[in-house]
């Protein structure tokens, strides 16, 4: 798996590619959360278009993700998720926990105005 | 009861070995008559189970062994992941959803493993290991695939 | 000597699990710093060994057992096939290019082992099995895969 | 793997797709063979661009079909050799063997005219 991140305003997208498993979990942890440290974001929007399998190791990132986010008072949401895994994410609560995106701009504009509220 | 297929897997307990016993099983599972949906369900309940055998079992120590079986057998696909690991001391608390005991984890495996196929049967013994055996119907194919 | 990975499998000898082993091959030689081409002529090596112990090992009988077992060690893939079968009465001939003991085959397994990966042993016993031990040196990474 | 076989003129077209190994062998063989017959063709072409990965068993079958060419005095050649391939082609010395073409209409004239002759 590969993971590819960039900071749009205060969002920090992160974007995952290939198989997110036990495998890539604990590195993709840990490169979120220094780039979350080093950018300083206030919101996090995991694209997840590019994932070819997710089981709960990697739903689990995801999820540990969102506490982070809670308990900093940050936005997050979810977007592109391929059909291929849309019943595991409803399985775990993800798509009840998160607003799902089916594109990039529209969640960063929505993530945007929470910042500024 | 015809015997149409098994293969039996030995892997290190190492986090690149799960995503090679899904192939594995993919691959096997591919000549039965499931579609990709199925395919991908069959893949996640063995990803939760290896995955386990190296976390809980193993505690990610690379020299344990996980060892998984897969035997087509009539209209029945069968899946054993076992390993020799920690056992589980409380199988009844550990079933149920959301009893993991990393807060990074979510306690769901065994979740995903019910939900993705027909019957799961969870044998564990502490200090001994544990076994997870999963049975998938697969429907009938009127034709005899080449 | 470091011991990266290892996998065992155990196959019924059935012409649909040869691809199934070259699969898996393929996934645990992924690791490994190969490029297509090099990780394309093991799938024809494994394929070639699986395909003997299938055909010539237990002359298609399903119920015989093929075993494939892959260690990754320091900078050295061996891989080994194995078979309880018939056995190889004239292993020297066997090795010749071209011995073929049915006009549809060419006598070329051996050839193609030899020619892709560094060292080839063939050990056999009449009426005990044969064991075909094959490695393939994989050249240093500078840099650690994640 | 999957076969696709279709009469040309003289030629019986054979077009391999997939794996061609053990697995595939025997059924390609009885097949191509029932088509030669039946189709009472006087040529060959086997057209390899699909196929992902053959061995010693796929080659077999080439080669039984070569020697089946030679003994009915029928032309035979092969098309479309994807590079991952080339090499136990050569190896095999089946590119000694027979004319290695990179598109059918030549192929297929080639065998035409010697058909004619
Ligand atoms: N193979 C195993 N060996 C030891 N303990 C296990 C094993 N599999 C599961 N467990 C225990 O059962 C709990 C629940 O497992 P699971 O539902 O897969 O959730 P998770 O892996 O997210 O914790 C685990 O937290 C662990 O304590
Ligand atoms: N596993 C095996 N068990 C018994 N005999 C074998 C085995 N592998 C190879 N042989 C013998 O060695 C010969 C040469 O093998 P090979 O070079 O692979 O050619 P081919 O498979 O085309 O005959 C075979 O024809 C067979 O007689």
């Amino acid at each position: 798996m590969s993971l590819e991140m960039k900071k749009l305003g205060e969002t920090l997208v992160v974007r995952v590619f290939g198989e997110f498993d036990l495998r890539s979990a604990d590195f993709c942890r840990q490169e979120i959360d220094r780039m979350l440290k080093a950018e300083g974001a206030q919101s996090i929007l995991f694209d997840l278009g590019g994932v070819s399998f997710i089981d709960s190791s990697g739903l689990g990132v995801i999820l540990g993700r969102y506490r982070k986010a809670k308990e900093n008072g940050w936005g997050m949401a979810i977007s592109n998720v391929p059909p291929a895994i849309v019943k595991v994410l409803e399985l775990a609560g993800i798509t009840r926990l998160l607003p799902v995106y089916s594109d990039n701009s529209q969640a960063l504009k929505d993530l945007a105005r929470r910042v500024k509220q | 009861m015809k015997l149409h297929n098994r293969m039996k897997i030995e892997l290190m307990s190492l986090p690149e070995n799960v995503g090679l016993a899904r192939i594995a099983v993919a691959a096997f599972a591919s000549e039965c008559n499931l579609d990709v949906g199925e395919l991908e369900e069959i893949k996640v309940a063995v990803s939760e189970a290896v995955s386990n055998a190296i976390i809980h079992g193993y505690q990610k120590d690379a020299n344990g062994v996980v060892t998984l079986t897969a035997t087509l057998q009539d209209n029945v696909l069968e899946i054993i992941v076992e390993d020799k690991g920690r056992g589980i001391a409380d199988l009844e608390q550990a079933l149920e959803p959301g009893s993991a005991d990393d807060p990074e984890r979510m306690g769901l495996g065994f979740v995903f493993m019910k939900s993705f196929m027909d019957e799961v049967n969870v044998e564990s013994e502490p200090g001994r290991g544990t076994r997870v055996r999963m049975i998938k119907k697969i429907p009938k194919n009127p034709q005899a695939e080449n």
